[in-house]
């Protein structure tokens, strides 16, 4: 029960009915604050809420989008464990969140543990351009990054340079089946770590430099002073970008649709790719709303599962 | 902190200007790429300057992208997405942060539910409604959804900002007899004024960068990096060609990022820390 | 929580909210559609019809896009009153947006539609087009072109039934998937054209042994592939099933699982582990295989006639031929038939405007243009005298013309479900790049053909 | 100009009683200080007469008007914030001209008033300031001078001065008070430092926990506290407090716990009935170390555990008859240590009994 304690108060003052109602000022307009939240709210329900509920709804129709759907009920649910497109997305998107979520946030850790002692002149620039692949579109920079792929690009340039040439797929790097989802990834890893980094230093600044002193003054050397000071003192801007970029993650769509268009085959397909697919490519509506609505209880129990493990890790 | 030597120090520096280097390099190479001579056998290592400064790739791109429309939709959604959602914010936080009311805590939460409601949860019947409101591929399409996707984290935003402010200004305000319409316009939106701007910029930046809406609601009326992933598909061979457009589409938002890019650290930061 | 808690009955009550809302949405989605009737024929002529502005979506690039250019200009010059305005997409782009773009307010008149479950299936069965056959009749359409062409735009008016019904769509012009060849690198290889199928393999062989690449080939669009399997399946499978399962004649009687589909993929792989398409097909865009085989990379390409505008249609320096079939002297059998056909959208307001559009398009002089630009004519009375002997177009205006004669034209395969275009393409690309086997690949294709079938009845 | 009135008022907030049944009236023009430590309910009382809380029973009157339910700009009050709570945005004419702006006064008497209210606090030259650039000091003359412009039937201040270093705050301490005397406007004073109201008031209201202990001019409340609470919190050094038993002799009292033993003589005696137990108040000033003939009640022998020189005098604090602690003044140059046995008497006739059971005041003796 999140609500604040209501007060007992058996007075006329308030209680009108029977009923309780939140005590307002003295000659303050009581429906006054309905008034202003009104047109966000109803922009918002007709927008969001509402749709959500015709979303569930249309999750438990076999629907072309066309004609009357049938009523399948938790059928589209149950593809969840019989389509293997599904479960291939569902497993993709896994994969992805080793180099959206846990990837920059190793970097960033390492590097912020590294750069918290000393302060550093220019930071404001170097911040900014940590900055960039973030602000800028995604198209732009997954076009960039097909670019970097490209069979004659910067990366095979530096390979072959270096004698590594070998390593080069010969269907580049986002036509093989073996290396087009992780190169996708890469993309990721590069447009999540400066925001891990800037986030991640920051929160070191945070940290009391007593904190710092006490452990040296014990004796302790790097790798104890990470753990016993750097980490701990992290554990909110951790939880803060673990949530993020996680739910981050599971919407990939935009570097998908620029980058492989869900392939080679369906080595790239996403869920976020697939509701987009199925809803206006092969006309599978319903399905398309299903894997849209558990998408968000994914995301709820993502959200919800994170906050939880981080508030008990700090209770220990 | 007088222990760091001399090398740390010089590693700190090699480290971050290596991961700057690193997050900068994609793009500044796209900017070289798109000098290249324009055509499908042009290579660009992303090493070299190009061979000759090919200028006039923009101007094909500017023209073979339809890029004037595109900018003309996404211009014309931000120009009325951008105030509406800032504004409904500014009202909604406002209520949030200084009145008590039935339900506010429960719409309150209501809104705070849309900061995880991803848009693929809502996508599908969307489509379905924006086209019974006759509305599919018009700027009233994007405009609608883009702002209120934003509610969520606006209101949450500026309820915040707010709550900042010292409870005796309000207070000081109904004693001088002032209405809440005009507490808020005269004395709390002059003081939320940085946080307003953040908003602002973050809304704005939300907006330039819309794809996914573009994609499924416009045809016609593609936005910037919609027109520009179309334009790309068409050229995909001819990667100087594509670099310009994807260079003109991030012009934009570049600057406004350049300008304001101490609201924009901020409110991403403060935005993620608190969110 | 304790129930009686006004707390607890203060958030109940917010609950409700989204369950009000949920039952406000509950119900059964797809609402009632109605079907256009067929608009009468034409009364009097367009001029008489005021200004009238007509937009048209096409798909259409190249040199055949400058001839729509020109013909659209011509049109507008014969019809002082009508105003073209004419929106360019590429194919893949056409076939997402299509649907999206005949529902929205600014929904075009007429339209190039993909024949098939998925593209004019969908619009049929959505009411978005409109019947032709009284226009049909009026300008004698019906008359001009073979059976087979009306048949793959025609279908029922609840969209159900394919092949059949009312005529949805019209074209003059013709495809034919075949196989081009650089003469010079066929002739420096000491080889001829093959006249057998096992005689192709043999070609691909010697070619892949004197260091030459056999087939260019990119498959990163994902749609070549198509062609590719297409291409061998038609001389595996007899053809006759392979127009009914596409065309779903015989509903679930038939199967995509047959031995003959299994061997065609296994041949489509064998020729993947010998390496007789180019290094990394599977990043490489179609058009730059195609600019690639045009600059003399490649000994075949295994493509439609539209590229023959890309090669230029007066080049001497290539060839084309149909698949060879696999015993010698055997009628010749391919992918093709009608080109896209042109439709006109039931949101149009100006339906006889657009029919008299669509007769100009598919005129004599229109075809005599396109067919310069690599279009094959398939009208009756089509003449093609104008094409210059020994050219590719000519080649391939002769194969296409045997095909047709040998009565060999098999439909698309990607027509035959609403989403067998993705599945066959995703799966193409796993069979060549040796993820699945061929029993999995078929039993892919499988599982959305019974699944589609099962649905229709 | 208007009196106030608190007629039996109750706030609760949740489970937590900030003011019980809370009754008190300010007469026109008068300077009323509400003192208690914090969490006494004295903002409380101040912020309903406002109208920045909701009471919970009760009325209170301003004039002959019941406001419980009026807005704070019906009441016609003017309130200083603690914070001073100036609108940072606005420039200081901005700042004192808002209230009047809102009721949509004319511009020349906006003006007029606006330039007066500068006038009398000597902020002329600041008017065009905005609060970031002004002092501490400069921040809270503006303050007030909001308040003054309104013209307002009542003055409600919350601890004005607690943002103030020390010395200035001595200074503006009489300023107020002066600036309240010429503009004569009935004046409700919150503060938790009861020099403040010991110096500005016309009257002192003391309450702690919610509860209204004494009210009176501050004379009698230093004076005659009414009970043990009042006595304690009013008056620097703080009363001293000892539970002694006592039995009646005739004419005379005895006190005593212990080795202290006093008696207390002659009709002085307040109450009939002296409890058995009492608390004897005593204060600093009143106890004086021992010599013979000195006319003091005493001896009492203690233990000196500090001695705290505070320049003029000397503080020492002594214990006992066991746990029992007396705090007296003695001369600057005092020969007593730490850790001494000491023997002080008191001042017959100047110390407070109080019931030891109910706190409240027996009397004198």
């Amino acid at each position: 029960m999140d609500a604040e304690p209501v007060p007992e108060v058996p007075s006329r003052a308030v209680v009108v009915g029977g009923r309780r109602r939140p005590e307002s000022l003295p000659g303050a307009a009581r429906r006054i604050g309905y008034l202003y939240v009104a047109p966000a709210f109803i922009l918002y329900a007709a927008f969001n809420l509402f749709p959500l509920a015709q979303g569930v709804n249309v999750s438990l129709y076999n629907w072309d989008g066309i004609t009357p759907g049938t009523w399948v009920g938790l059928g589209n649910y149950a593809a969840f464990f019989t389509d293997p497109a599904i479960r291939e997305g569902y497993v993709h998107v896994l994969i992805l969140m080793f180099f959206y979520s846990f990837m920059p946030i190793v970097i960033g850790l390492f590097l912020a543990a590294l750069l918290s002692r000393i302060r550093i002149r220019g930071l404001t620039f170097y911040r900014m351009l940590l900055f960039l692949p973030l602000v800028i579109t995604d198209v732009v920079t997954a076009l960039a990054w097909t670019w970097v792929y490209d069979v004659n690009g910067p990366l095979n340039t530096v390979l072959k340079a270096v004698g590594l040439g070998h390593f080069i797929p010969a269907a580049g790097w986002l036509g093989d089946f073996n290396t087009a989802l992780p190169a996708v990834g890469v993309f990721g890893m590069w447009g999540e770590f400066g925001f891990c980094l800037i986030l991640l230093v920051a929160g070191v600044m945070k940290i009391p430099a007593s904190l710092y002193e006490a452990a040296w003054v014990d004796g302790a050397g790097a790798v104890r002073e990470f753990f016993a000071v750097t980490l701990p003192g992290l554990r909110y801007e951790l939880q803060v970008v673990l949530v993020l970029s996680v739910i981050g993650t599971l919407g990939t769509f935009d570097e998908i649709y620029v980058m492989t268009s869900g392939g080679p085959g369906t080595a790239t397909s996403v869920p976020a790719y697939l509701v987009w697919r199925r809803l206006f490519q092969t006309g599978q509506v319903g399905s398309a709303a299903a894997l849209g609505i558990m998408l968000m209880l994914i995301v709820f129990v993502v959200t919800y599962g994170l906050n939880r493990l981080m508030e008990r890790g700090a209770q220990e | 902190m007088n222990t760091a030597s001399r090398t740390q120090v010089t590693l700190n520096y090699v480290l971050i200007i290596v991961c700057s280097l690193v997050a900068v390099y994609p793009l500044v190479g796209v900017v070289l790429a798109s000098l290249y001579p324009s055509g499908p056998a042009s290579a660009p290592s992303g090493f070299a300057l190009p061979p000759s400064f090919n200028w006039h790739n923009y101007v094909s791109a500017w023209e073979q992208g339809g890029f004037a429309a595109s900018f003309t939709t996404s211009i014309i959604v931000a120009a009325v997405m951008v105030p509406a959602s800032v504004g409904l914010s500014i009202l909604g936080g406002f209520a949030f942060a200084t009145m008590r009311f039935r339900g506010s805590k429960a719409i309150f939460y209501l809104f705070i539910l849309g900061l995880i409601i991803p848009t693929e949860a809502t996508i599908v019947p969307l489509y379905y409604d924006v086209r019974a409101m006759g509305l599919l591929d018009t700027y009233w399409a994007l405009i609608l959804l883009e702002t209120s996707g934003e509610l969520a984290f606006g209101i949450f935003w500026m309820r915040a900002a707010f709550l900042s402010a010292p409870r005796s200004l309000l207070e000081a305000a109904r004693i001088d007899g002032a209405s809440s319409w005009r507490t808020l316009w005269q004395i709390l939106v002059p003081f939320a004024r940085p946080a307003i701007l953040t908003l602002t910029v973050l809304t704005f930046a939300d907006s330039w960068n819309e794809f996914f809406l573009a994609l499924v609601f416009t045809v016609n009326h593609m936005t910037a990096p919609a027109g520009l992933a179309s334009f790309s598909g068409r050229y995909t061979t001819n990667i100087p060609l594509v670099s310009a457009g994807a260079v003109i589409v991030a012009v934009p938002i570049l600057i406004v990022f350049i300008i304001f890019q101490r609201q924009f650290m901020r409110g991403m930061l403060t935005g993620a820390v608190k969110g | 929580m304790d129930a009686s808690s006004p707390i607890a009955c203060r958030v109940r009550i917010w609950l409700l909210i989204p369950l009000v809302a949920l039952i406000g949405a509950a119900c059964t989605p797809g609402g009632t559609i109605t079907q256009p009737s067929a608009p009468p024929a034409p009364s009097t002529g367009v001029t008489e019809k005021g200004p009238v502005t007509l937009t048209v979506w096409d798909q259409e690039s190249g040199p055949v896009s400058k001839v729509w250019d020109r013909l659209n200009a011509e049109f507008e010059r014969k019809y002082p009153n009508v105003t073209i305005k004419r929106v360019n997409r590429d194919f893949g782009e056409l076939k997402t947006l299509l649907k999206l773009a005949i529902s929205g307010p600014h929904a075009p008149d007429v339209v190039e539609a993909n024949q098939g479950w998925p593209d004019m299936g969908q619009l049929v069965k959505a009411g978005l087009l409109l019947p032709l056959d009284n226009f049909a009749k009026a300008y004698g359409w019906d008359k001009r072109v073979p059976e087979n062409v009306l048949a793959v735009s025609s279908w029922t008016p609840n969209g159900k039934q394919f092949g059949t019904g009312r005529l949805y769509g019209y074209t003059t012009m013709g495809e034919i998937l075949g196989v081009y060849y650089n003469k010079k690198m066929l002739a420096d290889l000491g080889l001829t054209v093959p006249a057998t199928f096992g005689a192709f393999q043999q070609d691909l062989a010697a070619a892949k042994q004197a260091g030459q690449i056999p087939i260019q080939f990119g498959n990163n669009d994902a749609f070549p592939g198509i062609h590719e399997f297409a291409i061998i399946q038609d001389q595996m499978a007899s053809k006759e099933n392979l127009t009914n399962f596409i065309l779903g004649r015989q509903g679930n009687q038939l199967s995509f699982d047959t031995p003959q589909n299994v061997q065609a993929a296994a041949t489509l792989q064998d020729w993947v582990k010998k390496g007789y398409f180019t290094p990394g097909f599977g990043g490489g865009g179609y058009d730059a295989a195609v600019a690639n085989f045009a600059k003399g990379h490649g000994l075949f390409m295994i493509t439609g006639n539209w590229i023959v505008a890309n090669l230029g249609a007066g080049n001497r320096n290539f060839g084309f031929f149909p698949m060879p079939p696999m015993s010698a002297g055997a009628p010749p059998v391919s992918t093709g038939g009608a080109g896209f056909p042109l439709a006109i959208t039931s949101a149009s307001k100006h339906p006889d405007v657009a029919a008299a559009y669509i007769d100009w398009m598919t005129s004599d002089h229109a075809s005599d243009l396109l067919l310069q630009a690599g279009e094959i004519p398939l009208h009756t009375g089509a003449s093609t005298s104008a094409v210059e002997p020994g050219t590719v177009l000519a080649e391939v205006v002769n194969a296409a013309a045997r095909v047709a004669k040998a009565n060999g034209v098999v439909p698309y395969e990607d027509w035959a479900t609403p989403t067998f275009y993705d599945t066959l393409t995703a799966a193409i690309q796993e069979l060549m790049g040796m993820k699945i086997s061929p029993q999995q690949f078929v039993a892919q294709g499988e599982k959305d053909y019974s699944g589609f079938q099962s649905s229709r009845s | 100009m208007a009196r106030v009135v608190f007629d039996a008022v109750t706030k609760r907030f949740g489970d937590v009683t900030a003011l019980h049944d809370f009754t008190l009236e300010i007469a026109d023009g008068e300077f009323v200080v509400l003192v208690g430590p914090s969490g006494s309910g004295k903002t409380t009382a101040l912020r309903l007469v406002a109208g920045l809380e909701t009471l919970t029973a009760g009325a209170i009157r301003v004039g002959d008007r019941v406001v419980n339910r009026l807005a704070p700009r019906d009441r016609d009050i003017a309130m200083v914030f603690q914070d001073y709570a100036l609108y940072p945005q606005m420039t200081v004419r901005q700042n004192l001209a808002f209230g009047l702006k809102t009721r949509k006064m004319n511009r020349d008497e906006i003006d007029r008033r606006v330039r007066r209210a500068a006038d009398m606090l000597d902020i002329g030259s600041l008017l065009q300031r905005k609060p970031r650039a002004l002092s501490g000091g400069q921040r809270q003359r503006v303050a007030l001078g909001r308040a003054l412009v309104r013209e307002p039937k009542v003055f409600l201040m919350d601890e004005p001065l607690s943002n103030l270093d020390a010395k200035l705050r001595v200074q503006t301490r009489t300023e107020i008070r002066h600036l309240q005397e010429q503009v004569a406007t009935t004046t409700i004073y919150v503060t938790h430092d009861q020099v403040e109201a010991m110096t500005m008031g016309d009257r002192v209201a003391v309450m702690s926990e919610g509860v209204l202990e004494q009210v009176g001019d501050t004379r009698a409340v230093y004076e005659h506290p009414a009970n043990v609470f009042v006595a304690g919190f009013i008056g620097s050094p703080s009363m001293s407090f000892a539970t002694l038993g006592a039995t009646r002799q005739g004419e005379s009292l005895m006190l005593g716990r212990g080795e202290i033993s006093l008696t207390l003589e002659g009709d002085s005696a307040p109450a009939d009935r002296i409890p058995d137990e009492v608390i004897v108040g005593v204060r600093p000033e009143h106890a004086h170390l021992w010599t013979e003939g000195n006319g003091l009640t005493g001896p009492i022998a203690g233990h000196a555990e500090y001695v705290e020189m505070l320049g003029r005098e000397t503080l020492i604090g002594v214990t006992a008859g066991g746990d029992q602690r007396f705090t007296m003044l003695a001369d600057a140059d005092t020969p007593v240590k730490t850790g001494e046995q000491v023997r002080f008497g008191l001042e017959p006739g100047r110390l407070y009994l109080f019931d030891a059971m109910t706190q409240q005041a027996l009397g004198m003796v």
